[in-house]
């Protein structure tokens, strides 16, 4: 059921270009059906799951590498993997109106899906790697959905920001997956969570580093959350979806998933409540200062996680919390998207402080609004309240753990802003009077809309607004056993075991006088407080934005372009166009490492060097060799460079001939010959070579070359001393004659006992004298004598030096698809 | 570079041309035995032929061997090639060594293989490249 | 049956080059020619690797005169997946060339020089013997050459000449260590070598030679410091022709790399840390130059450099972790297979990449990203095919990058190199980044300016779209590969796990080319002379 | 004698090598046919030098003098011989384009595209 939940939802992806381009319209409402199915058939097994039964599926893929198709439904996966499917199904139904017209709708279909897809893995895996594979693909996807409308630098901007951030963090997420699967010997989620000796591994401190700096980036912790704002350059269908409630609790998820091992390990514990409470008030202070709708629902967003993730932190209790703040947050948040999306839809205005009395135009977005805002400023009979209150009571009760009182302030600073985050998107604009600026649209004004919205777009918010109601009034009814199901899988407590599941989340229950309620309830008034005042709030808090430099978005700034600031200037040191700079990197490299490893040879041999007579003949030889090669590196003209070449080629072949190899010599004044005759046919034209002058590059060029040289004549006098075992070659002299037919030796060896080395030469020699055709022919620049053929185009470049690279080809043939 | 004005040239090469043809092929047989073989008598043979177009110009000398020395050098590349076929079909292995023996009047047993082959294969490629070579650039 | 399966894939496209050169005057048949061969490669490879498989290494003797005396032609599993590395590249450029050479370049010897190219490739792939490598490097070397240049323009020309002297440098040093090797052993022939180089006990002699050699491979594998040529000119040669380049020729000295040391020059374990060094450097300095490059091409070549240290890095570990702890055998296994299936990977993903840069040169007449854009609405074929494989560059899930780097980060960890494992995955985030940029540039953002007139059409511009059409036929194939490899990885990562313990076990290579295997060729004196006539 | 010709052999690289650092892609070539000089010389050296004996069988015997010099190093030098030859040539005639094409064979200003 579960490999074919997610299947079914590969397939829609596939199909739904198809489908888009077959029905237009009835695409999307038939694709939020079949996804709608996913979510019924999952829903359908939730009372068992709640009570306790676990799914588990498994399939091969990779086993050589750790990869399997793991797949285990349990009460978190369970509780994800409904929000998923259900908001998912939502999303689309909103999308098909609000995209209507969106040139890219089919493709956008497609995308959503297969991110849905992923998601759904990345929360049904039970494998390490599998998790990891479907984590990445959210990044993947949500990069192409955040810049769908890619034509606008800001889109793209923004998704290279997430893709960067995420992947990053995805990168540091494998490192620390693989470290923590390795040390300890498995790599099944299910099974990891047990093995407790791995708490004593020394891995352990890296590795919780690294998979915390996955899930902090993924779900947008601080220092890490700047690219989540940005990513509010989507569709709001994308924003609702994936930067709300799915993709983005990824990283919570991920927390939740491993808390069963690692909850307890000091590291793991403070790092999630000081990053978590310090993005919750920071995210919320940030937000509370914003008017556009999408971009106080972004920062809320964040706060939200940082209050999941710093719940994670505290404990069984705070398991708890989490669970039902993630549930509530999803269906609240995710139906303030799509309203701010309907706000948009409707009167193309994004900034809600030039809004107001919409509920008459838009009654139903209102209502639902108003619920929604409700449950997230946490007032008592919604669903967020139970989230909320649940929170500060686990704060308090971690005050009593040896928590300092600084996370009591963050906690209800961070519920006051968020409440007046609330007030600012679901009070403002529908309930308060439109302000009596120029500005001020009514909705009314636009003739297209005053019928209000098409249903697609209002059932969303109105299903998940009744939803945060429904698990507010009568959380028996869902939200208390999937909640708490989730709950128990975080908090490691085996299914059907008594434990969190105890917890009672309803209003009768959760209103109880005491610290918590009262410190929750004056949250909400400060929050109410903060929003009447806002405009004083605004400008009294505005010297903050003196911070900003420290700011998370500063932060991306400075390490992206730290990071391209740093290849930019090394590369133009090492790719740096000079031939010259090349060679004496390369060569003196190889002088490094072949002296390097060569001084520790010579010390370890105690051959003595062969000593041969030298005989006259032998001796002018040498000399007229080393003469020959001091002339050329000495003289100044072409000619006499390429002759004093010769020479040093015809001293070499003599001394050839002395010791032995007559066809080595004979090759040889042929080859020279040869080469002296077609160097002067080629470089005749060519001017004098510049004046030699004794420059200290020279000197360097000198001593590089001098100790490659050196380097060579030191490995000749080893090899030469050295004899480690007897020459194959005595079985080419013994049998030449009687089994190859021939008495020069040399000869048979070319033309029969290495023939294949021939062979390859030959096509050597016949490459290069291709290679010579094809440079004198096929010529893509400078039109010579040949180039004025009939039907050459009038506009050849004058001057052939300055001709673009990709000029029209010379000569007899049209162009040449050459290179820009 | 054009052909030299000059008869004596002109005959001299005409001349020298078959000679040195001969004497290219005599070092390709000989090489197995003593100093030489296809490398050799190529340059040698590829001399002859440059001689002659220097005397009489390329065009002429293009005449004179016939296809472009391209198609020679497939010819030639060939012949190497396929001098390791006999060996594989005979079953001894590719490039394996096989002879046959004629008993000529006068000169005795030549010993005729697949090695004298591949080395015709090497000779043809050598001439052929330097001709290429030389053509090409007397052209330009 | 076994010579000649061993041979095919040297000698069927060496002989189609012969035809190639012979059949200078017709381009069309010179293409024709020069797909049937290297689909006759393709095949020939198959059916080599299928044999592999079944009967282990196999080795067949050129002229049948015996090892070590003769040169051996040898394949393990190694050299099969390195064969059909090459004949699966070779194919896809044939095609791709059906329909981006034109008429000049194909005249000029585009397809002969291709066709040698790949002969020269599987010549080093195939032979036992290093100096018949030297002359098989050699042949590669002046193909590529000639396949830099051919066409002319200035930046071609100078392109070349950096690749040329660099590589004519490396030349040098690999003969130098070839003459000192025969000077210290007496042989050539490398199960040989591996013989006798451990015998004498000599490991600091060993490395001296080796750091010759080994110096000569990295300089032809792009290993840093010693990269700079590829960068300079595979930006400067057409697409079709870096495609062929990348996709082969650097991880020809890879392949040298891991089998010389293998076998016989990394006799010290010192070796092997210098070289994870050496891939570390390579991978940053590599992917710093492709995060800053903006020409897709120039791109495309800094990433060639940076990945070429992945399959260093695979490599060294392995080494490192075979030689250092006998019992850590599965780690090395994990880390060479990685390596391996890497270079499969790569050599998939950067053809089709540099294929795909065709197309948009082809399209647009240029390859820099700020005249580009809006290419996925002109292209969306192109622009989907670009990003399935850019993504698999980059390592992401589902694709064939990322079960190689999977491979590599895992057997990185096992083994404890954690340093070398931090330092590949920011090299993977910055490769991610580059390849993001050129998607942002070249296919997302709305186009910089219309196209101009002047496009670089090759041939007929009335047959433009045929050509792009048969353009886009290997690069649809090659990202299938790309996402086959990434969906369905066992079988690929089994060949290349057995590749790497058949690396680790030098022995089995030894006993195959030089002792009485039962799978061996058995040596055999030629034929009698004295036969009538 | 040996000493001479590993000197040699140094004296061949150090010289090519300084050719192919200086400013004339023409001394760059002329200076890598130098070093291929001496990576022969070098092989002929490193397998040991004989004087006065060849590798040929005589005529009527079946194999070279005994003390004939080890013929596999002249086999390998010739192969390496032609090699770089033909890369010599073809380098030449792209320096030789490459100079008609920028008006200089200094690659210090023709080679800037790269950096």
């Amino acid at each position: 059921m579960l490999i074919a939940s997610i299947a079914a939802i590969s397939l829609f992806a596939l199909a739904a270009p198809l489908a888009h381009g077959a029905w237009r319209r009835g695409a999307g409402p038939l694709l939020a059906l079949g996804v709608g199915s996913v979510f019924a058939r999952l829903a359908w097994v939730a009372p068992d799951v709640t009570a306790g039964a676990v799914t588990l599926e498994r399939f091969a893929w990779a086993p050589q590498l750790g990869l399997e198709v793991a797949l285990r439904l349990d009460g978190l996966a369970l509780l994800m993997s409904l929000l998923i499917t259900g908001v998912g199904a939502v999303v689309l139904l909103f999308a098909s109106a609000s995209l209507r017209d969106h040139p890219a709708l089919g493709r956008f279909y497609a995308t959503l899906l297969a991110f849905m897809a992923s998601m759904l893995g990345l929360v049904l895996a039970d494998n390490a790697l599998l998790a990891f594979v479907f984590w990445e693909l959210t990044s993947i996807t949500s990069y192409l959905l955040i810049g769908l409308d890619h034509h606008r630098a800001e889109a793209r901007k923004a998704a290279t920001q997430a893709l960067l951030t995420t992947g990053a963090g995805g990168l540091a997420l494998l490192a620390g997956l693989v470290t923590l699967c390795e040390a300890a010997g498995t790599y099944q989620l299910s099974e990891l969570v047990t093995r407790a000796e791995v708490l004593d591994h020394p891995a352990l401190t890296p590795a919780i580093a690294l998979i915390l700096a996955g899930c902090f980036t993924k779900s947008a912790q601080f220092p890490f959350w700047a690219w989540l704002p940005g990513a509010m350059e989507a569709p709001t269908a994308v924003s609702a979806y994936l930067h709300s409630s799915t993709m983005v609790k990824a990283g919570v998820y991920l927390i939740a998933r491993l808390s069963p091992l690692l909850s307890g390990v000091a590291l793991w514990d403070s790092s999630l409540v000081v990053v978590g409470a310090a993005t919750a008030l920071g995210a919320a202070f940030v937000g509370s200062r914003q008017t556009y709708f999408k971009r106080v629902l972004a920062y809320s967003t964040v706060s939200s996680l940082g209050t999941m993730v710093m719940l994670l932190g505290l404990g069984a209790g705070g398991a708890t919390a989490a669970a039902v703040f993630l549930l509530a947050h999803a269906l609240y948040k995710g139906a303030l998207f799509l309203v701010a999306g309907v706000v948009d839809h409707a009167t193309h205005v994004k900034d809600s402080e030039r809004l107001g009395a919409l509920w008459r135009s838009l009654p139903i977005t209102a209502t639902a609004a108003a619920l929604a805002g409700l449950s997230m400023a946490g007032v008592p009979g919604l669903l967020g309240f139970a989230g909320k209150e649940l929170w500060v009571k686990e704060s308090l009760h971690a005050l009593q753990g040896g928590w300092t009182p600084w996370l009591i302030g963050a906690v209800a600073g961070a519920g006051a802003l968020n409440a007046a985050m609330a007030a600012q998107v679901a009070l403002r604009p529908f309930w308060l009077a439109a302000p009596s600026s120029a500005g001020a649209h009514a909705p009314a004004k636009d003739p297209a809309h005053a019928h209000g919205p098409a249903w697609p777009l209002w059932i969303g918010p109105a299903l998940m607004a009744l939803a945060g109601l429904i698990g507010g009034v009568s959380p028996g009814l869902f939200a208390a056993p999937v909640a708490l199901a989730a709950a128990d899988a975080i908090a490691g407590l085996s299914p059907g075991a008594p434990g969190a599941a105890d917890v009672p989340l309803d209003v009768g229950h959760l209103v109880k006088p005491g610290p918590a309620l009262y410190l929750s309830l004056g949250a909400v008034a400060a929050g109410l407080a903060v929003f009447a005042l806002r405009r004083a709030y605004r400008a009294a808090t505005r010297p903050a934005s003196a911070l900003d430099p420290l700011g998370p978005q500063s932060a991306y700034a400075a390490a992206y372009s730290g990071v391209l600031g740093t290849a930019q200037a090394i590369t133009r040191v090492t790719q740096n166009g000079s031939l010259h700079f090349y060679l004496r990197v390369t060569l003196g490299f190889v002088s490094v490492v072949g002296w390097g490893t060569l001084w520790r040879a010579w010390a370890g041999a105690s051959e003595p060097i062969p000593r041969t007579p030298v005989g006259p003949i032998e001796a002018a030889l040498v000399a007229g060799t080393a003469v020959s090669v001091a002339a050329m590196v000495l003289l100044r003209t072409r000619l006499a460079v390429i002759a004093a070449l010769g020479a040093a080629g015809y001293c070499v072949a003599s001394l050839f001939a002395v010791y032995g190899a007559p066809d080595l010599a004979m090759t040889q004044f042929a080859v020279e010959t040869l080469s002296v005759v077609l160097l002067v046919l080629v470089l005749y034209h060519l001017p004098r070579f510049p004046v030699f002058r004794l420059t200290a590059a020279r000197v360097v060029d000198a001593a590089i070359a001098l100790s490659v040289g050196a380097l060579m004549s030191g490995l000749v006098l080893l090899a030469a001393g050295v004899q480690l075992a007897e020459p194959v070659s005595a079985y080419f002299s013994q049998n030449a004659s009687a089994l190859a037919n021939g008495r020069n030796v040399v000869n048979v060896i070319i033309v029969d006992f290495r023939a294949l080395d021939t062979l390859g030469e030959i096509t050597v020699l016949a490459i290069a004298a291709l290679g010579v055709l094809a440079l004198l022919d096929v010529r893509a620049e400078r039109p010579g004598p040949r180039a004025s053929a009939p039907g050459q185009p009038a506009d050849a470049h004058p001057n052939p030096a300055h001709a673009p690279a990709d000029g029209a080809l010379a000569g007899r043939a049209p162009t040449i698809g050459g290179p820009a | 570079m054009n052909a030299l004005d000059s008869v004596i040239l002109r005959t001299t090469t005409r001349l020298l041309l078959p000679v040195l043809a001969f004497f290219s092929i005599v070092v390709l047989l000989r090489g197995h035995n003593e100093p030489g073989g296809g490398f050799i008598g190529g340059l040698i043979a590829a001399s002859g032929v440059a001689l002659y177009a220097i005397a009489h110009g390329p065009d002429r000398a293009r005449r004179l061997i016939g296809p472009d020395p391209r198609w020679w050098l497939g010819l030639g590349l060939t012949l190497g090639i396929t001098s390791a076929i006999p060996g594989l079909l005979s079953g001894a292995g590719f490039f394996a060594g096989l002879w046959v023996s004629a008993q000529l009047p006068a000169l005795g047993t030549l010993k005729l293989g697949t090695p004298i082959w591949f080395d015709a294969g090497v000779y043809v490629v050598v001439a052929a490249s330097m001709l290429a070579m030389i053509f090409r650039l007397q052209e330009h | 049956m076994t010579a000649a399966l061993l041979s095919l894939p040297l000698l069927i496209p060496l002989t189609a080059a012969a035809a190639c050169a012979a059949m200078w005057a017709r381009p069309r048949a010179q293409a024709g020619v020069c797909l049937g061969a290297a689909l006759a490669t393709l095949a020939a490879s198959v059916a080599l690797t299928a044999q592999v498989l079944r009967l282990g290494p196999i080795a067949a003797q050129a002229g049948a005169w015996p090892a070590p005396f003769g040169i051996t032609l040898v394949a393990d599993t190694l050299s099969c997946v390195m064969l059909l590395i090459n004949s699966g590249v070779l194919a896809a450029a044939a095609l791709h060339g059906l329909g981006s050479v034109d008429r000049p370049r194909a005249s000029g010897g585009h397809h002969a020089l291709t066709l040698t190219l790949a002969a020269g490739v599987s010549g080093a792939f195939l032979t036992g013997d290093i100096f018949n490598m030297y002359v098989w490097y050699e042949v590669m070397l002046l193909s590529s050459f000639v396949l830099v240049t051919l066409g002319s323009t200035r930046r071609q020309l100078e392109g070349g000449l950096a690749y040329l002297t660099l590589n004519l440098i490396a030349s040098g040093l690999f003969l130098a260590g070839v003459g000192v090797l025969y000077g210290l052993t007496g042989t050539v022939n490398m199960a040989d070598l591996a013989l006798k180089l451990p015998a004498a006990d000599r490991p600091q002699l060993v490395t001296a030679v080796g750091a010759v050699i080994l110096t000569a491979f990295a300089i032809k594998a792009a290993a840093a410091p010693l990269y700079f040529w590829l960068p300079a000119s595979y930006d400067t040669c057409p697409p079709v022709v870096a495609a062929l380049m990348a996709g082969v020729l650097s991880k020809v000295g890879v392949y040298s790399i891991i089998r010389a040391s293998s076998l016989f020059l990394g006799q010290e374990a010192a070796v092997f840390q210098w070289l994870l060094a050496l891939s570390g450097l390579t991978m940053v300095l590599g992917v710093f130059g492709a995060a800053v490059a903006v020409e897709i091409r120039r791109v495309l070549a800094f990433h060639s450099v940076s990945q070429i240290g992945y399959m260093l890095m695979g490599f060294a570990v392995a080494m490192l972790a075979a030689r250092t702890r006998p019992e850590s055998q599965p780690v090395a296994e994990l880390a060479l297979a990685g390596a391996i299936l890497f270079m499969v990977h790569h050599a998939a993903v950067k053809t089709n990449l540099f294929l795909i840069s065709g197309v948009v040169l082809r399209a647009r007449g240029t390859t820099r990203l700020a005249q580009l854009g809006g290419l996925c609405h002109t292209h969306p074929l192109t622009a989907g095919l670009f990003f399935v494989t850019a993504m698999s560059l980059a390592g992401v899930p589902l694709l064939s990058g990322f079960i190689a780097k999977l491979a590599l980060v895992r057997a990185g960890v096992q083994a404890g190199q954690d340093a070398i494992v931090a330092v590949s995955l920011f090299v993977s985030l910055l490769t991610l980044y580059s390849m993001s940029k050129v998607w942002d540039q070249a296919f997302w953002k709305a186009p910089a300016a219309p196209p101009t007139k002047r496009m670089h059409f090759s041939g007929d511009p009335a047959t433009a779209d045929r050509d792009t059409a048969l353009m886009l036929v290997p690069i649809g194939l090659l990202a299938g590969l790309a996402l086959l490899i990434g969906l369905w990885p066992s079988p690929a990562l089994d060949l290349c796990r057995r590749a790497a313990q058949e690396v680790l076990r030098p022995a089995l290579y030894v006993g195959t080319v030089l002792g009485q295997d039962p799978t061996t060729e058995p040596a055999q004196a030629p034929t009698p002379p004295e036969e009538p006539l | 004698m040996t000493w001479a010709l590993a000197l040699l052999v140094g004296a061949l690289y150090s010289a090519g090598l300084f050719l192919a650092l200086r400013r004339s892609a023409t001394k760059i070539v002329i200076g890598l046919a130098l070093v291929s000089h001496g990576a022969n010389l070098l092989i002929f050296t490193a397998a040991g030098l004989v004087r006065g004996l060849v590798p040929i069988a005589p005529l009527g015997s079946d194999s070279p003098p005994p003390g004939a010099p080890d013929p596999l190093p002249p086999a390998l030098i010739l192969t390496a011989i032609v090699i770089s030859f033909a890369v010599t040539v073809f380098s030449i005639v792209l320096v030789k384009r490459l100079a008609q094409q920028a008006g200089t064979d200094d690659p210090r200003l023709i080679g800037s595209h790269d950096a």
